[in-house]
């Protein structure tokens, strides 16, 4: 008994050491920390590295945030188009749980894997797909909260979100069906096209900062935000950032008029709303990584109430409030064919990138 | 690059065979063996209709397109060798719904050639203008499936938003949205009062302002023009060679249009003109039915602006001038036609239909009826212009020539 | 003839169309033009000559046959009840209301009603019983909707107060007539039109028959009592000779 | 796994597990019929269908809604099954239009077939098209089956008291007349002032080795040739300027024992010969109905050859499809619009 306590007194003591100061609920931590054994679920929640990555920016407002962007991309959508969205499952609230609804419904519809898959894989690689999704969250610092801190967290986030499409690509090979087939060997070719680009303007804002250290970023944006210290690299990461998330105009993979959702196409139930959040989570990811790049990151308007919390706050709202502005596009575009999109990625945008490159290098001198 | 055929044994997939394809084992092997890839699309697919398309692309390019229709084969043909004349007035329109007017009115057509029967001129303007509502709302179809083909949602929703307008008028006019029966022998069925014209005129007005914001979001659309442009060309011979009809015909720079070249109704007293383009490429197949919608609404206005007062139904037919109701049965059940053949060109939203019955005089039911719908005939033109194209191009071709199964299959 | 130019693809007039585009959809974003009607809690306004599920009236029946031979569907079919009525399958119904037009008393009306989802196909071959009302409907909106065009709008009015689904009956516009022997002489004394009558108006007797005083024979005389007769017709579509008519009466 | 099955049906879990079903009624996108275009506007803007919950989705693996829309023939009999057996479940039906029902107009074709043989059907509506309204009321009342777990029809009938009568011993007979001995004459002369169409008539006479030469109507001409000969009046007619064939007909006449198979030639290229049509007709024997292909001179006559194989049985010797069925599915009865193949006749009383 003795050592469970000794242990869970060293565990508290290392949770303890490194929480978040929230000034608003403080009165409630202090009463909460006076109990025992709530104390320590109390300082594991707080403390800093856990939330950041369980809490904020981290999975806790990973779903809420998949339910809101699901829905008010749906909301968005139908306004453009003259229509309404989502509405009667919850008319006071606008329809705001309609994602739930679905999500529910695939949760216990039955999940079929068909003759033809390798079933292993087929059951396990969307799963498998979230550890590149998930992983970068361990790396992406929010304000003082931060899962492992290291100077090469932006190259460690790129790197993450590089491993994605194999996974899409393993996907589409373990379904077995022609037309995910033809979805993989799509997104293969996506994959290279936007990439490329898309790790040069990130290493163009690298040069810029003379560093891959998230902190170093935002504190040289303190004055100037990274858009208008560079703002070729901020188009060429826009562009990739769709191509990537396979959203409109870009849809090309997933292109269910021409390949019917190509390498999810024998998807159901669970297994389907699995791989059909990987976009939104990767588009998520990528936003994060693009605020902390362009945006100022976690910097905003200090509330003292918030103590510890502005920065996880504002580098989820800033997050949100770039996705909702995306968003816009899935109703403007049609989808582009392969090869045009090949063909941008590999002539505008590279050239695009490399006189990003040259432009983040310059201001890069200029700034140190 | 030179190629290497592999001399492996290959097996066609068993999945071909239950599958139940209409085509050969033979060139299901041959198509394995020379290393090519058969991609079945249809009839359950997201990007195609009521019909199976079996590509045989060489990566992405597609070599050779076969198609399986007959999916909505729905017997018109021989049904209507078995009802009376006026009961196939219903089953003539059934091919494509939303071009009802059109199709109804080149039946109607043949059996008033052959019986000679008088149209009075109100009902002859009455029938323009809901032929030409019917065009424009089967080209506001056609846009609306190409722009879902494009993946394209907003281009989806506006067209069929503006065709609840269409509807409207003809629910006003006919009391039906789609399927509005309502030309008859000798006429058409009732009256059409002052307010409800008047309530149409304003429409097509209130209709141009929204097919502007249409325009901007889809038809000038960058990305639209880029996967349009330049694909699936038709030249003008090859057009017609393949006997492609209507706005594709057009499309191709041939200035063929049966309202032109053989007017009937009151299309001769009507100031309008043809789109025709040189391009013969998807995005102007698309333009020219654009620019068909225009054309339309103004014959429409036209129509209801010189639209004269008097009877809408023959006095051949009824002696109630006004309204067919109460004597629709006696007056027309009997309809027998003289002997011989009877052939008549509309012009459809999508093309050329050709009606032609064959009577013997004596019955009152038809003994041939041979509907040919403008699908049926752009169909081989629609095949020969995929071939070397890519296979996304597949589904952007078939949106441009608004190819609707229904209508081909009858 | 229109002849239509080339479609220009410069880099300006592509940043145009793109800036266009991206206008439109903000425009519609901020201050949409929306045009739903939000169906199950509004209804949408049909104009009077909607055509929708048909009303019977039993009264004016004349047992006539007309609605039944003229469906192309096949779907109405009389049932025997102290007259033959019409009872209509919805299952092949296709509402194009030849029945209604073909009605020469008025005895089948439209009405609006038009959205019914049914769990079974028998219960949508409905008697002549069931179709004499209108249906009562499930229904849960509390307003109706109306498309409002002028020239440069065009948008939804909504109302508070509900309209009707009934139709009121429009009366019919034909002289009444009544059927007649037009040649006497040809009637074969098959009887088929007085088995057919719905009102046993027909009487066919065996008489004899002299021309010019030489030839003799029996023929058959056909009279039809004309305060019986409702002018269904059925008699004059029955004879195989066509020696009926049906003839106008005067007021 | 049972247990745990009915613990998610039936457990505290059911009534979550219903409402999101309820809420996410998503059909496939499987097309069947022209009802297609109704259903579109369901889900359009004017309507809008996403706003109770219902989006219409692509696959049917992704899907728990068929909404068979309208005629399910021969062919597409096979897809519906197939695309409901590939959908997880719960899945849900709904028959809309009269085709899918009885077969509305369509019910006593050749090609047609109930949905409600093929698939479990939860709810119909009826309507050729059905309303939008009617849809969504569909929709509307699936969800409520969803949660209450039983089907109610929308409405419900009144009934008035009818007592039941006695049938007549003669039933009135059907207003159809059909010709027992029908003379089927495809070029009956018809005066018409037509002066280019009689130019046309002698040029024809003079080219064309014709048996008869008939102005039918104006702009219309009907040259009867011998049967071998078609190819080469076809030949003669396209270096005239006739550029395609509109359509290729046959025609069965049984009591004459022949088919008249006919070729529409026009123009697309010469503006004087536009309007104008020229029936190419031969008589074909009924026991070995064999006329060579256009299908190589003119390729715009390859699919009407094909479909009139299917239809009648005529061997189009040259067509690269012929012996195979093009239209039809192959469990068509063969050769349906032959005069010997009788459709089932109307019924007028119950």
């Amino acid at each position: 008994m003795i050592d469970i306590f000794q242990i869970l007194n060293y565990f508290f003591e290392i949770f303890s050491s490194d929480m978040m100061d929230i000034p608003l609920i403080a009165p409630i931590v202090d009463y909460l920390m006076q109990i025992p054994l709530l104390n320590i679920l109390v300082a594991l929640i707080l403390w800093k590295p856990f939330f950041a990555v369980v809490i904020m920016p981290g999975l806790g407002v990973l779903t809420l945030y998949l339910l809101y962007i699901v829905w008010y991309e749906r909301k968005l959508t139908a306004r453009i188009q003259w229509r309404v969205g989502p509405l009667e499952v919850a008319r006071p609230i606008r329809g705001a749980i309609q994602a739930l609804a679905d999500g529910i419904r695939y949760f216990f519809q039955e999940a079929i894997v068909h003759r033809e898959a390798h079933r292993p894989y087929y059951v396990q690689l969307p799963i498998l797909a979230f550890i590149p999704v998930l992983l970068p969250i361990l790396f992406i610092p929010a304000g003082s909260a931060v899962g492992i801190y290291t100077p090469y967290s932006i190259q460690l986030i790129v790197t993450f979100i590089a491993l994605i499409p194999i996974t899409i690509v393993a996907i589409g090979w373990a379904a077995n069906s022609r037309f995910a087939y033809i979805g993989s060997v799509r997104e293969a070719f996506m994959y290279f096209a936007y990439e490329v680009p898309f790790i040069i303007a990130v290493i163009s804002m690298i040069f810029l900062y003379g560093s891959g250290d998230a902190y170093i970023a935002v504190e040289k944006q303190s004055t100037i935000p990274g858009v208008l210290l560079n703002p070729i690299a901020f188009v060429v990461y826009i562009i990739a950032m769709l191509m990537a998330t396979s959203r409109l105009p870009f849809e090309i993979p997933e292109a269910d008029q021409e390949i019917a959702f190509g390498p999810f196409v024998e998807y159901s139930g669970i297994l389907f709303g699995l791989v059909m959040v990987l976009a939104y989570e990767k588009l998520y990811i990528m936003t994060l990584l693009f605020t902390i790049l362009f945006l100022g990151g976690w910097s905003g308007i200090y509330c003292p109430l918030l103590g510890d919390l502005n920065g996880p706050l504002w580098l989820f709202i800033k997050s949100v409030v770039v996705i909702s502005i995306l968003v816009i596009v899935r109703s403007i575009y049609a989808r582009y064919r392969l090869d045009q999109a090949l063909r941008i990625g590999w002539t505008s945008m590279l050239a695009l990138s490399i006189v990003a490159l040259i432009i983040g290098g310059a201001v890069g001198v200029w700034l140190s | 690059m030179e190629e290497y055929t592999l001399d492996i044994p290959v097996e066609p997939p068993k999945e071909l065979r239950s599958l139940f394809i209409p085509i050969p084992p033979a060139y299901v092997e041959d198509v394995y063996k020379s290393d090519d890839f058969l991609i079945l699309v249809g009839p359950q697919h997201p990007g195609s209709g009521h019909m199976r398309l079996i590509v045989r692309v060489k990566g992405d390019i597609i070599q050779e397109v076969i198609p399986d229709p007959g999916y909505v084969h729905r017997s018109i043909e021989k049904l209507a060798e078995n009802r009376l004349y006026i009961q196939n007035i219903p089953l003539v329109e059934r091919p494509a719904i939303m071009d009802a007017a059109n199709f109804n009115l080149g039946y109607i057509r043949v059996i008033e050639e052959a019986l000679d029967i008088e149209v009075p001129e109100r009902a002859k303007y009455i029938r323009t203008m809901l032929a030409e509502l019917c065009r424009v709302g089967t080209h506001l179809y056609d846009a609306a499936i190409l722009a879902v083909f494009l993946g394209h949602t907003t281009g989806f929703m506006y067209p069929f938003g503006i065709r609840e307008l269409i509807c409207e008028a003809l629910v006003r006019v006919t009391g039906a949205r789609f399927t509005s029966s309502f030309i008859i022998p000798g006429g058409v069925r009732r009256d059409v009062d002052n307010s409800t014209l008047k309530w149409i005129y304003d429409m097509t007005l209130a209709m141009e302002r929204r097919l502007k914001s249409f325009e901007r979001i889809f038809i000038k659309n960058p990305t639209v023009i880029a996967r349009l442009k330049d694909v699936g060309v038709l030249t003008k011979e090859e057009a017609i060679k393949y006997g492609v009809v209507g706005p594709f015909l057009r499309a191709s720079g041939v200035e063929y249009d049966v309202r032109k070249i053989e007017p009937y109704e009151v299309y001769d007293e009507l100031t309008w003109d043809i789109p025709v383009s040189d391009a013969g490429d998807g995005y102007h197949r698309f333009l020219v039915r654009v620019n068909e919608v225009a054309q339309s609404l103004s014959i429409v206005r036209q129509c209801i602006k010189q639209m004269p007062e008097g009877r809408v139904i023959s006095e051949q037919i009824a002696e109630n001038g006004e309204d067919i109701r109460g004597s629709f049965y006696d007056s027309l059940y009997d309809l027998v036609l003289p002997a011989g053949e009877y052939t008549t060109l509309t012009e459809g939203a999508r093309g050329t239909i050709i009606y032609s019955i064959i009577s013997d005089g004596e019955s009152n039911v038809p003994y041939r009826v041979r509907i040919v719908t403008p699908g049926w005939l752009y169909l081989r033109g629609f095949m020969e212009s995929m071939k070397g194209e890519r296979l996304a191009d597949l589904q952007a071709i078939y949106g441009s020539f608004g190819y609707f199964p229904p209508e081909a299959d009858r | 003839m229109i002849r239509l130019e080339k479609v220009k693809t410069d880099p300006v007039e592509t940043l145009k169309r793109h800036a266009e585009a991206f206008g439109e959809a903000v425009r519609q974003a901020i201050k949409p033009d929306r045009i739903t009607v939000e169906y199950p809690r509004e209804r949408r306004k049909y104009p009077e000559c909607f055509r929708g599920f048909i009303v019977f009236d039993k009264e004016k029946c004349i047992s006539c046959f007309r609605c039944a031979q003229i469906c192309p569907a096949n779907a109405i079919q009389m049932e025997y009840f102290e007259n033959a009525y019409p009872g209509i399958d919805y299952a092949k119904c296709i509402f194009c209301h030849f029945c209604v037009d073909s009605c020469p008393t008025g005895a089948l009306n439209t009405s609006k009603v038009h959205d019914i989802a049914f769990k079974a196909m028998e219960e949508m071959r409905l008697s002549a019983k069931h179709i004499a009302k209108l249906p009562e409907i499930v229904r849960e909106e509390i307003q109706t909707v109306e498309y409002y065009v002028d020239r440069n709008t065009w948008k939804l009015v909504r109302k508070k107060e509900m309209d009707k689904l009934e139709v009121a009956p429009k009366p019919v516009v034909v002289k009444p007539r009544k059927a007649a022997c037009a040649d006497p002489e040809n009637c074969l004394g098959c009887r088929l039109c007085v088995n057919v009558c719905p009102q046993n108006a027909i009487k066919v007797e065996r008489c004899e028959i002299t021309i010019e005083e030489e030839v003799t024979g029996t023929g058959c005389i056909l009279e039809v009592q004309t305060e019986l007769c409702t002018g269904c017709g059925l008699c004059v579509r029955q004879c195989p000779m066509q020696i009926l008519t049906l003839e106008e009466v005067g007021e | 796994m049972d247990e745990f099955i009915d613990f998610v049906r039936g457990g505290p879990l059911g009534p979550i597990k219903k409402w999101g079903t309820r809420w996410s009624l998503w059909p496939v996108h499987l097309v069947t019929a022209c009802c297609g275009a109704e259903l579109a506007h369901a889900f359009a803007c004017g309507y809008d269908g996403e706003r109770i919950g219902a989006l219409n989705y692509g696959i049917a693996r992704q899907t728990n809604l068929i909404i068979v829309e309208g005629a399910i023939t021969r062919k597409m009999a096979r897809v519906l099954r197939i695309t409901w057996e590939q959908m997880p479940d719960p899945k849900f039906v709904i028959v809309m239009g009269a085709c899918g029902l009885q077969g509305g107009l369509f019910w006593n074709g050749y090609h047609m077939v109930k949905p409600s043989d093929v698939v479990p059907v939860d709810f119909f509506i009826p309507g050729c098209p059905p309303t939008p309204e009617a849809l969504l009321r569909g929709i509307r009342q699936l969800q409520d089956k969803i949660i209450t777990g039983e089907a109610k029809t929308s409405a419900t009938f009144p009934e008035i008291p009818l007592e039941p009568g006695r049938k007549p011993r003669v039933l009135p007979k059907s207003p159809k007349k059909v010709s027992k001995a029908p003379a089927v004459l495809v070029n009956v002369p018809k005066q018409v002032e037509w002066d280019f169409g009689e130019k046309l008539v002698e040029e024809l006479r003079a080219k064309i080795e014709a048996k008869s030469v008939t102005i039918t109507g104006k702009n219309r001409i009907a040259v009867k040739v011998e049967r071998d000969y078609i190819p080469k009046a076809a030949l003669k007619l396209r270096d005239m300027g006739f550029d395609h064939v509109k359509n290729v007909n046959v025609v069965d006449v049984p009591n004459e024992d022949k088919f008249i198979v006919e070729y529409h030639f026009s123009s697309y290229s010469v503006k004087e010969l536009m309007p104008v049509i020229v029936n190419i007709f031969a008589d074909v024997p009924r026991d070995e109905p064999r006329v060579k292909s256009l299908a190589k001179m003119f390729p715009s006559a390859d699919y009407l050859e094909r479909e009139m194989h299917d239809f009648f049985g005529v061997v189009f010797e040259g067509n690269p499809w012929t012996g195979r069925k093009f239209l039809l599915a192959p469990d068509t009865p063969e050769y349906p619009l032959r005069k010997d193949f009788k459709l089932e006749e109307e019924v007028y009383v119950r």
